[in-house]
């Protein structure tokens, strides 16, 4: 299948540098998007955490051990491995700005989705969404409420996009072009340190646009040839090392792309 | 002629055609398809217009400033408030999860009368304040009989209870031990007065020592957001920031540089650190410099080493780091924001002085007009007034907590539970079923956030005088419960005794007025600030000298509580939409694991994943073992905020307390009661 | 064995000589008829429950006092449609009983003083996995997806499907996505799900 | 007291021992049955799945079956299209076997998904680009196909085939069975393959990933060629056990030697590419993506052992046993190479959904260990059990095998 163009790409640049691990994106996160608590929270194999925050170490001790904290979003992949995939089209990448969709009535519940994405973005719900007695009240009206059986994962929020976009046809602007930060997901509005930046990647207009070429800037396994919109940042060698596999003998494979 | 089989089967093979071309069948199979998409049980979303509303979420110890998004007018989540400079659009973890705490499982949902162990009956409100006056009543005037215990350092409620127990002859009004209480303490000792701020945001190098100011200490948002100014994507950062504690936790992780330094020897390397800079010619005017620089002068690299383990090379590096810097600041606290000695602050502030950084770096902030006439801060903490109880020193016939968890976030929480339980009438005024109402024998309901007035002037660690304030978002609180501050005011009333106000509203406009202050700005989010006072300082050389030589023995750990704000504070347990931050390395199933490092677990004799019982005083703890390269030498690392005895299903038995294995102890020279640093024994079980 | 085919073979011959009488494809017809009848007729009353709305609201009326649709139903800054008007708009004119229409007391007395909402029963219903822009449809007609209530003075009988809980008006997913496709307008998922 | 309905002149256990051994098997597909409802009320979260391992056993005895049941269409292929006649000796047994494969394989997708009332939507929004719709649409027509070649026998049942319409009807879809064979053939060939298609395409798995011709990867191929070369040898196998059991020779032994044989050609054209394959894999791919062999592999759980079991000691050895005329021909060392054929292609399906997602692919992840939990193997004990039952029933009333009465006079 042949990745689609997109003129508008919304995309996140992390600044791992500046994560401080706190947890607040996750719980943003969990709020927006109508999670329902897990009482097991900590046993991560059975979660939904459509953002999930792993702690990067360079395994040194003393005065030399450091560790980096690295949210994780969906990718939005450029060439997602999820969705050619699924069988009943449940999930598809179509829309201008790129980002994956996950459509709940549709999916069957195959995870076959799952197997194939290997940054674990995708999350099956193994029970029925079980709020405290009086919780659901709390509800957040921008995700629907999804039945045990579905995957589901992180969709940056779309339905704030939606949102941007009816602000700014009825301030008379352009819902095609939207202005830097006029869509924000959750976990980008929240961060207490602005370490998770947003925006459209192919517009000058927007930060994220520099920020992506940076030369600090990477991309989890990029040699996958799955094309992220996520990018992170570090001026720490080891974390961008970390970002992608390197062979044994610690030289960078070709860059090869699959498609 | 009849109808025959044969006749039969035609009609229904008839009837069977023809349903084909009806849309029974399609219409049916689509129908139960669209009905399997929305099954019943599932929670429908609220509809509505979407607002957001200002709102001062006293969930985090500094209070965040935020917007809390609603839908219909039901809160549903929350954003930055960017228009306040205090939180400049960020939020905590905690108050993150504010709008699903609102429904928390663990709130109390009416009054509760105490009729038998562990077992509570709802009462009316009006029999739950008749009962709160008779007890009063039948005190009043007896000094010492009733006592309050406050966990709220910031708001003015504090000022009517110690008016209340005032009023009714009573001086018996302690403070949860928090760091202000120490550093203020401190502050004396170097001879001057008033809580100390920090200018983060003004510093381009920010040492802390201990104090884990980018996730628990101090104004954290604040804090944050003054790093992540320094710190631009994609652009050369304008700040160095340094961490020395024991362990590399959040603050550590986004530093430049990480010291390990165990909890016991801060003035070790504090001192040290003074020793180095002023052997690279810095002086300080203070009066007791030259006191100070001979007792520097004994804290050489090898003690230091010895202390901390630190090289001399790390510290040579550091006092360069410093000396180069322009605007340097030095932050000291305990590394869970409590029960650090005055001396480890005093040592830390040292740094300021003798860098001459007070004013500029380290501020003194006058003290606040008070709203409520004649009364006077606190200095006397809950913890020795519970060991005064416990040893009979104090005998106590009733006690009013407010904001507060004693029975769960003191040393020896064990010890003080029980002790607490002795007293003859308890009562709480808690949003929450925490482990203290749980013992009390009235328990009233406090609002959320959301559902209350309240207000926060100088939250710990600000550099200048700042104040907040809040009013209700909701209509109506979503339990039948009622500010603390209005039922003191009307038992007040009824006591005969007049605090001037009706209700805690008039408290904080009366505040709000004593400050100069607009209320109405500061409930649309606003903040006021005013300015600090500089005021001269000491090095505190006298009460430095007296501080204990640290002694390491190899039975023993030093045990550091880390605290990470996301888990919940000592007065609210893990938020339900928080649980999903606690990592497969700090908790499994129900049981917490420690960490420390490989070195120190050979020492200890345990490995990666054993079963091990921490002990002091008459306190263990049970847990499993993690390896952790960033804990320093000789210590052991356990969360805080575990091991709830009460609360809900998402919190309660999962892992272990830490304060029950924390001991106190007189610190030299000051008297007062510490537990930083406090040494557990390990054994494997 | 073939002495024994040859008996049946002669009893299927009789049967079928009987069967003359019940005239070849008549009782089929009659079934095919009656299973049509059923399914057209009988079975949409099955299908649907009928309900009325909790007040007799008459646009007609409205209009006659020159209101547009868009004086009640109305957009709000963010871009939302703030669909039924709540209490707080009807109460602009209705706080107290301004008319003489019966209906019009109802309201005031049973919902406006009582301060409670109306719980008005929406015909074109969509469910939670659907998002729903009204500003990026304005340039159309309300008439083209909603019924022409305008005119009404007494507004229509409201069918529940009894199996999906969804109202008979609801637009289904293809009716969206033709109009989408005609006016070269994104399928895409997220376009309108959530 | 049931012998009016065995086939014409064959002897059969007394009726007792019969209800007896059924009775037997019953027990466990109900205990199987029950794990199923479980899963159907309470949803998969009873099994030992999780967010790394979304496929598990369930998925592997899905593969291993459908591969192991190949050898109706192969056998069916090479019956009525290449008219090798000897072969009628043991298609009946073929189809049976086939029939309760893929029916079984089935049923357990549908336990597999999370919304089973769901499963339609395969049909109704098809995605034409997943290898997981193909396999769908192929699965249930080729098991459609299974019923129609199982019908027939099933109406030559002594009493049944007495009513002259089935008789006639039974007749009529043995004379057109070469058009069904056909389609099987079709059907199969292109499921099999995207069985294998399925993880070949998986980008994002290094060790599954295979480039390919086309839109299909390697793994396509390999997939067919391996079912293929297991299927046969798995009826041969079923036979012989059914053989020991009764005590009655069913199919002689030239027969089974020569589905020895075509598994055996089968099976070395496999593992000679497959060889190929994982070379190619190994000195080409992974280091394109930076990654090295050993990589792969993890601890005894994950080790390097179970490739070579598969390839060499389940692949390669077999394949000479079973292509060498002198070792084929001896019965023993025959059933051993069967065995040890379908062990390697089973282990192969439960590598490439086990091991390719177990593996961290994120640099800073951690091999993760599944194990599966009572309910998975209950369930999956379930369509073993139903095969077993079905086979008896077939084998107590049907004439299956033409020359049990010849074997046995």
């Amino acid at each position: 299948m042949k990745a689609k163009e997109f003129k508008v790409t919304w995309g996140m640049v992390i600044d791992l540098d500046k994560c401080t691990g706190c947890g607040a994106c996750m719980t943003a996160c969990q709020v927006e998007n109508n999670i329902a608590p897990m009482v097991d929270a900590s046993n991560k194999m059975r979660t939904l955490s459509w953002m999930l925050v792993y702690e990067l170490s360079n395994k040194k001790s003393g005065a030399e051990a450091e560790v980096a904290y690295l949210p994780r979003p969906c990718m939005q992949c450029g060439n997602p491995a999820c969705v050619p995939v699924c069988p009943v089209i449940a999930t598809d990448k179509n829309e201008e700005g790129g980002i994956v969709s996950q459509v709940y009535p549709r999916c069957i519940g195959c995870r076959y989705c799952m197997a194939a994405c290997p940054y674990h973005a995708r999350y099956f719900n193994w029970e029925d969404p079980i709020f405290p007695k009086g919780m659901e009240k709390a509800l957040s009206p921008n995700t629907s409420a999804r039945p045990r059986g579905v995957v589901e994962k992180c969709n940056f929020c779309h339905t704030r996009f939606m949102q941007a976009k009816d602000k700014a046809r009825q301030d008379g602007g352009d819902p095609e072009a939207l202005a830097d930060g006029a869509y924000m997901p959750a976990c980008a509005e929240i961060c207490p340190t602005g370490a998770i930046s947003f925006g459209d990647v192919k517009n000058k207009e927007h930060k994220v646009f520099d920020l992506a070429q940076g030369k600090d800037a990477f991309r989890l396994l990029e040699k996958l040839g799955l094309n992220p919109q996520v990018y992170y940042v570090s001026k720490r060698e080891w974390v961008r090392k970390l970002g992608d596999n390197y062979a044994a003998t610690g030289k960078p494979g070709a860059a090869k792309k699959h498609s | 002629m009849g109808l025959d089989r044969r006749g039969f089967v035609k009609i229904v093979v008839g009837g069977v055609a023809g349903t084909l071309f009806t849309p029974v069948i399609w219409k049916s199979l689509d129908d139960v398809s669209i009905w399997s998409q929305n099954w019943p049980w599932i929670p429908r979303l609220n509809k509505g217009e979407v607002k957001a509303k200002a709102a001062l979420s006293k969930l985090c110890p500094a209070g965040c400033a935020v917007k809390v998004k609603t839908v219909g007018g039901l809160p549903f989540a929350v954003a930055g408030n960017t228009a306040n400079p205090m939180s400049k659009g960020g939020v905590c973890p905690v108050c993150a999860a504010g709008a699903q705490l609102m429904y928390s499982p663990a709130r109390v949902k009416s009054p509760l009368k105490k009729v038998g162990e562990g077992k509570f009956e709802a009462i009316k409100w009006e029999d739950a304040e008749a009962l709160l006056v008779e007890k009063l009543t039948a005190l009043k005037g007896q000094n010492g009989k009733i006592a309050a215990i406050n966990g709220d350092e910031t708001g003015t409620a504090g000022e009517v209870i110690s008016g209340l127990l005032a009023g009714l002859g009573n001086s018996g009004y302690y403070m949860m031990p928090g760091e202000k209480f120490v550093a203020e303490k401190g502050v004396k000792l170097m001879g001057g007065s008033g809580q100390p701020g920090f200018d983060i945001a003004g510093a381009d190098l920010v040492l802390m020592i201990g104090a884990d100011a980018l996730d628990s200490w101090g104004a954290t948002v604040a804090n944050q957001k003054a790093f992540a100014a320094t710190r631009p994507t994609g652009a050369a950062a304008t700040a160095k920031f340094v961490y020395a504690g024991p362990v590399l936790n959040h603050t550590a992780a986004v530093s430049d540089k990480f010291l390990p330094v165990p909890p016991q020897a801060t003035v070790a390397f504090a001192l040290g650190l003074a020793n180095l800079l002023i052997n690279d010619g810095a002086v300080s005017s203070a009066s007791d410099f030259s006191e100070y620089k001979a007792l520097a002068a004994k804290y050489t690299a090898e003690e230091v080493e010895k202390a901390t383990g630190l090289k001399a090379e790390n510290m040579k590096e550091l006092a360069a780091m410093i000396k180069a810097a322009k605007a340097p600041v030095v932050i000291a606290g305990a590394s869970f924001g409590q029960g650090g000695g005055a001396l480890d602050f005093v040592a830390g502030a040292s740094l300021n002085v003798l860098l001459g950084r007070v004013g500029s770096g380290m501020t003194l902030l006058p003290s606040a007009p008070k709203a409520v006439a004649g009364v006077s801060a606190s200095d006397k903490d809950a913890g020795s007034f519970l060991a005064d109880v416990a040893t009979g020193k104090a005998a106590p016939g009733a006690l009013i907590v407010y904001e507060a968890n004693p029975a769960y976030a003191l040393p020896q929480a064990d010890d003080m539970a029980k002790t607490l339980g002795n007293i003859a009438f308890k009562v709480s005024f808690s949003t929450y079923m925490d482990e203290t109402a749980a013992l009390c024998d009235l328990i009233l309901p406090a609002p959320h956030p959301y559902e209350r007035f309240d207000d926060a002037l100088n939250p710990y660690g600000v550099a200048k005088s700042t104040y907040l304030a809040g009013k209700p978002v909701v209509k109506k609180p979503v339990m039948d419960c009622k500010d603390p501050v209005d039922v003191l005011l009307g038992a007040a009333t009824k006591l005969g005794l007049s605090l001037g106000f009706d209700t805690y509203a008039d408290v904080i406009s009366a505040k709000a007025k004593a400050l100069g202050a607009d209320l109405d700005a500061l409930t649309a989010g606003g903040i006021w600030t005013g300015d600090a006072k500089g005021g001269s300082l000491n090095l505190g050389a006298s009460a430095l000298a007296k501080a204990a030589v640290v002694k390491t023995d190899d039975k023993t750990l030093a045990v550091a509580p880390v605290s990470n704000l996301a888990f919940g504070t000592a007065t609210l347990a893990t938020p339900p939409a928080n649980l999903l931050a606690i990592r497969e390395t700090e908790l499994v199933g129900k049981e917490l694991l420690v960490q420390m490092n490989a070195a120190t677990a050979k020492k200890a004799g345990v490995a990666e994943g054993a079963k091990v019982k921490l002990s002091a005083g008459k306190g263990e703890l049970k847990a499993r073992v993690h390896l952790n390269e960033g804990v320093a030498p000789g210590t052991v690392a356990v969360l805080l905020g575990f091991g709830r005895s009460a609360w809900d299903e998402y919190t309660k038995g999962k892992g272990d307390n830490v304060y029950k294995i924390l001991t106190v102890s007189d610190e030299a020279g000051t008297g007062l009661k510490v537990w930083a640093g406090s040494t557990v024994t390990v054994a494997k079980v | 064995m073939d002495q024994k085919l040859q008996e049946r073979w002669g009893e299927v011959m009789e049967e079928k000589k009987q069967c003359k009488g019940c005239g070849g494809a008549l009782p089929f017809l009659i079934g095919f008829v009656a299973a049509l009848i059923a399914g057209w007729v009988l079975f949409p009353n099955l299908l649907y429950s009928k309900k009325v709305q909790p007040i007799r609201f008459s646009h007609k009326i409205h209009q006659e006092q020159g209101m547009e649709c868009a004086s009640c139903h109305v957009f709000r800054d963010d871009g939302s449609y703030a669909g039924l008007p709540k209490n707080e708009k009807c109460q602009e004119c209705h706080a107290d009983v301004v008319g003489s229409d019966p209906a019009e007391k109802i309201y005031v007395e049973q919902y406006a003083q009582k301060d409670k909402e109306v719980p008005w029963l929406v015909y074109q219903y969509q469910p939670d996995n659907v998002f729903f822009s009204h500003k990026a449809h304005e340039s159309f007609e309300c008439k083209e997806c909603h019924l022409e209530v305008g005119k009404m003075d007494t507004p229509p009988v409201y069918y529940e499907n009894r199996l999906s809980g969804y109202s008979k008006q609801t637009m289904k997913m293809w009716q969206c996505e033709r109009c989408h496709a005609e006016n070269g307008v994104s399928n895409a998922c997220h376009v309108c799900h959530k | 007291m049931d012998r009016a309905l065995f086939p014409d002149g064959v002897e059969r256990c007394s009726f007792g021992k019969f209800v007896l051994w059924m009775g037997f098997v019953t027990a466990f597909f109900l205990f199987g049955l029950y794990a199923m409802l479980l899963i159907f009320y309470k949803g998969i979260v009873v099994t030992g799945l999780d967010n790394y391992f979304g496929f598990g056993l369930w998925i592997t005895f899905d593969l291993a079956v459908i591969a192991l049941g190949a050898g109706a269409f192969f056998t069916g292929f090479l019956k009525y299209i290449l008219k090798i006649d000897q072969l009628k000796n043991i298609i009946n047994l073929t189809v049976i076997v086939g029939f309760i494969c893929y029916s079984g394989a089935m049923l357990v997708l549908t336990m597999d998904i999370g919304q089973p009332i769901r499963a339609w939507f395969g049909y109704w929004h098809p995605n034409v680009h997943s290898m997981l719709t193909e396999v769908i649409f192929c699965i249930t027509c080729y098991c459609l196909v299974l019923v129609i070649e199982f019908v027939p026998l099933v109406l030559e049942q002594k009493q049944l085939n007495k009513i002259p319409f089935l008789h006639h009807l039974a007749h009529n879809m043995h004379v057109n069975m070469a058009l069904f064979a056909g389609i099987g053939a079709f059907l199969s060939t292109f499921h099999q393959g995207s069985l294998g298609g399925m993880y070949g395409v998986l980008i994002g798995r290094p060790y599954a990933f295979r480039e390919g011709f086309f839109i299909w990867p390697w793994t396509f191929f390999l997939f067919v060629l391996s079912a293929v070369g297991c299927g046969p040898i798995f009826t041969v196998l079923c036979c012989t056990l059914m053989e020991k059991m009764t005590g009655r020779k069913l199919v002689d032994f030239k027969t089974k030697a020569l589905m020895g044989k075509i598994a055996g050609t089968m099976l070395t054209v496999y593992i000679f590419f497959k060889i190929l394959d994982t070379y190619a894999w190994a000195n080409n791919y992974l280091p394109s993506i930076g990654m090295t062999f050993d990589q792969m592999f993890y601890g005894v759980v994950y080790g390097k052992w179970l490739m070579f079991t598969e390839i060499i000691l389940c692949g390669l050895v077999p394949a000479i046993m079973l292509i060498t005329p002198s070792i084929r021909n001896n019965p023993t060392l025959l059933y051993t190479a069967g065995i040890l054929d379908c062990i390697g292609v089973s282990l192969n399906r439960y590598l490439f959904t086990v091991q390719s997602i177990a593996m961290p692919i994120l640099p800073f992840d951690t091999w993760q260990v599944y194990a599966p939990n009572w309910a998975e193997w209950a369930t999956s004990g379930m369509i073993v059990a139903y095969g077993v039952l079905v086979m008896s029933l077939s084998y107590r009333y049907l004439p299956v095998f033409p020359q049990e009465r010849g074997l046995n006079r």
